[in-house]
């Protein structure tokens, strides 16, 4: 690649951080797209010993530079995998308590990380179906915890999801726990703009911000009102390390070309 | 679809199939499958997909079918679009990430001309799981407290033994599945190679099972590999011989997908919304004798060029 | 073998007529033992297409003459096997419904087809520790309908076994299917001295006598009153094949030899 | 053993176990076993016995402890007479159909000497595919209507779907399962050729898993034949190299069980009781530093021989 490592995408730069998040000898459920991306390019820097899952039913798959998987479960996604099951099976090593990490994107998140990938407007009529949940309900009920990664946009960040698709906090204070939830849900939500955690009631809150962003240009893409962290801070520009991985991974920007 | 799984267990009792040849052209095995039946597809999204069996299925013109699948991608497209289905069990419906939103799903759903019904997939997997089972239900900790259960056939209850919240999934016992593999022998002994997806419960679920295959093998060498066999002859009724059987899908470690194909066809829609369908069904189903006149379509160039780019990712 | 085919032990005719309920095209869940053997012989004579499958998860194997499993798990199980699974996997085709008949031995018997493989005396403080179970009470359970080989004896066949490891027909009239048991039980028994079978209430009945063998001398050798089918008839001997078949796979008689 | 499946969960999310080596010897691996630990152990009646373990177990002394398998054998006896164990959940024990009644077992149970629990194959396979799912309890409708389910923690429920009868078999989360396998690589990742038996669902159910195998694979090798990989690295936490680890008991594909071998055990037991037990182990296990000891007491031409006899049966 010519782009200098001083350069890069918005799509790089959500990559970049969302991949530094993931501690190396750990397991990670990952979606296709830029979670998979993400993950790959950890497992190629900092986290040599990080065990990739994919909903297809596979363990461990070693993605080929150049030939990301455009599916969970196609040919390209299978190749190196130390194991292959099925899709059935994947999910209950979850239910088990097997991944660390789920990482999923969002088409609508809410103040609570509940996630939408269904229906936007009236379940019964709605203004537009959405391809729906896949494996993205399981994965955010049952993974040890969930980490999200989208883009920081008004429409996706909402007061309060059209249909919860995938189970974040729920209304917050313990809602989860009681609805009879077994793992911990959405820790990290990483954005084009920020960094977010979770408040100690399931809120979500502004924990960091990309380089040169403020706290008023957060607020101002987020649609609700989002707490600060008394220590928000400034994460680093991506390292060249994991630049360079995203790079070879993806040659031709089809997952992070913008 | 039989109501319980006692009633499925009763008819699967009442049938023999014995250790004898099951061969049959997808012609004749997709007369098996009756109007209004619940048949599910084996393999998900674009991955060995049976669609030499869906093409069939489409143009023998069968209707009212309820079509259940873990991840639903352009074939449950072409059987709304046809006309053949008239319910869809889901978790998930596009062509593949790439292409975007489903234009055929959001039309038929946001204009109430199907009957659509989402689970995740692990529910839909412990539905086919309990049906395969011969089990009325399984429980789990899955989609508890999202809003997806309200739709379902899903309920909560306590758990007798530790009083957690469960959800419980009932069977479903589809009328008939259909399977790509990648052989098959003639008495039905089925091998797929990678991953599995949700095939193996679906069959053992289903009342009727129709596999198709990249080839008919000997029944010595699925004895050679007989840890590997995923299916037993005495679940499977038909067996049909269908080279390149998932195309334009993928098969692991055979072919790739036909990405261009799917963005053909996905840039139609766009231009001529559903009317581009029926044309692709026209053109590729109903003009065709068989599934060997639309591969004859595709073009033997093609289709190696997809088997080298399966082969170039291969590390075995 | 040099026997002539006019003579048999005991066991060659229990096998021999177990063998002849076995219709072909059916596939049949096999005990180790006499009941294994009589299915082998019947796919080797009358019944070809006849599929054997052992509880260790092993469907379709081809028994090698003079290498009879010991166990139904051991490396000659598995032998041509046409699938190899897990054993809880085979009990879950059984409880499908695929499975035609279930073939066992019985250690006790009751006059409901109850059958007792775990203790004689007292469940806590028994006199003989059996073996146990194993897959008997699954079969008994599952299988579309059960046949039983034993050997005619009144300590075999008693009033009331101490103890019910596979369900027969309980306490008769109903009661079977009232537990809340899917399939139909056991339909015949084969015994060095006669065939049985069950009449509408579920009580055991004599159907057929072996060669030279009288309704007396049946009741002389079981531990109750047993009902006569009016049209009790006498089982002819065994056939040559099939005592060809049976010999050819057990030529030393380890399990047919008394 | 953990008191619920939730509980099982927590100490397999609190576990990070990453993808690098993780080969012991078998002395190492069985100083992670505990007194009083519920171990669960792989194959079943004389096949596929982790005995290189269960003699390493024997040797290091562990006390108190329950053990749970599909069915009994020979290692059960061991563990019961070496007062390894003192609880046995089990659906049969026997050394096989040729030897008749176990005399160990009957002088224990008879004399009160061991806590016996007997379930059907099927029911002690859903306890141990419950742990495995992380799910508290799966329905079936065996063992119903028999003595069987009153010993056990079985419970009979109706189906809130269909109002049948169904009989719940609780999970069952071992602390240990030991796993002989054909071959693991250094990270974990275990295959196993033939049936499974129970071994994948123990140990996916249990909180510490230890691998035997015949010999260590490359990963390469395991990437070769993914479809075959019994056992993902994560679920491992100890490899160990053991030839001829399930010795005298068999290894599918690979030697038969030595049946003079259980001839003399169960001939001396018969003229001198349980004291031939105990001999046993001081000459097979006490007196040996480890199993490769005991395999030279057996001498390399049996070995050959038995590996000879399995060879002949093979039809791969």
């Amino acid at each position: 690649m010519s782009t200098p490592t001083t350069e890069y995408t918005t799509s790089e730069l959500m990559a970049a951080t969302a991949s530094g998040l993931l501690e190396d000898g750990r397991v990670i459920f990952a979606g296709v797209g830029m979670p998979l991306v993400a993950s790959a390019a950890a497992k190629r820097s900092h986290a040599p010993n990080l065990t990739v899952v994919l909903e297809g039913g596979i363990i461990g798959p070693e993605i080929a530079p150049g030939r990301l998987p455009i599916s969970t479960n196609d040919v390209r996604a299978s190749r190196g995998a130390a194991m292959l099951t099925t899709i059935t099976d994947i999910f209950l090593y979850a239910q088990r308590g097997y991944f660390d990490y789920g990482f999923l994107g969002a088409a609508q998140i809410d103040r609570y990380g509940n996630i939408n990938t269904s229906v936007i407007g009236d379940r019964a009529k709605p203004t537009v179906r959405l391809p729906g949940t896949g494996g993205a309900n399981d994965i955010a009920s049952l993974c040890n915890e969930v980490l999200v990664v989208t883009q920081h946009e008004p429409r996706r960040f909402v007061e309060k999801v059209d249909f919860v698709t995938s189970p974040g906090h729920l209304t917050g204070d313990g809602s989860r726990q009681r609805a009879g939830l077994i793992s911990r849900g959405p820790t990290r939500v990483v954005t084009d703009l920020a960094l977010l955690d979770f408040d100690d009631s399931g809120h979500m809150r502004l924990r960091a911000l990309q380089p040169g962003v403020t706290v008023a240009d957060v607020a101002a893409r987020t649609g609700f009102e989002l707490p600060v962290h008394p220590e928000v801070y400034e994460l680093p520009p991506p390292g060249e390390e994991i630049l360079l991985a995203l790079r070879e991974l993806d040659p031709d920007g089809e997952t992070l070309g913008e | 679809m039989p109501e319980t799984v006692r009633e499925a267990r009763r008819l699967r009792e009442e049938r023999v199939t014995p250790e004898t040849s099951k061969i049959m052209s997808a012609a004749e095995a997709m007369a098996l499958v009756r109007d209004g039946d619940h048949v599910a597809l084996g393999g998900t999204c674009f991955s060995r997909t049976p669609m030499a069996l869906v093409f069939e299925l489409i143009r023998q013109r069968r209707t009212g079918l309820t079509v259940s699948r873990p991840l639903a991608s352009q074939e449950c497209e072409l059987l709304m679009v046809a006309g053949a289905a008239d319910r869809v069990i889901t978790s998930w419906l596009a062509i593949g990430l790439r292409w975007g939103l489903s234009r055929v799903l959001r039309e038929y759903v946001e204009g109430g001309h199907i009957e659509y019904e989402e689970l995740s997939h692990l529910s839909l997997g412990m539905r086919y799981k309990a049906g395969a089972m011969g089990v009325p239900y399984l429980p789990t900790y899955t989609m508890l407290g999202s809003d997806l259960p309200a739709g379902t056939a899903a309920r909560e209850a306590e758990c007798p033994f530790t009083g957690d919240t469960l959800l419980l999934l009932p069977a479903i016992n589809p009328d008939v599945a259909l399977i790509h593999a990648h052989s098959v022998d003639r008495y039905g002994n089925a091998r797929i190679d990678g991953s599995t997806h949700m095939d193996v419960d679906m069959a053992r679920a289903a009342s009727t099972v129709i596999v198709s295959a990249e080839r008919i093998a000997e029944p010595e060498e699925i004895v050679a590999g007989a840890a590997s066999t995923a299916l037993p002859h005495f679940v499977v009724d038909a067996v049909v011989e269908a080279p390149y059987g998932s195309y334009p899908h993928d098969c692991h470690d055979r072919y790739e997908a036909d990405y261009d194909h799917f963005t053909s066809y996905v840039d139609a829609i766009k231009a001529g919304g559903t009317a581009a369908v029926r044309d692709y069904l026209d053109r590729h189903v109903h003009s065709q004798r068989d599934f060997a006149g639309f591969l004859g379509l595709v073009g033997a160039e093609r289709l190696a060029e997809r088997e080298a780019s399966a082969r170039e990712l291969s590390t075995r």
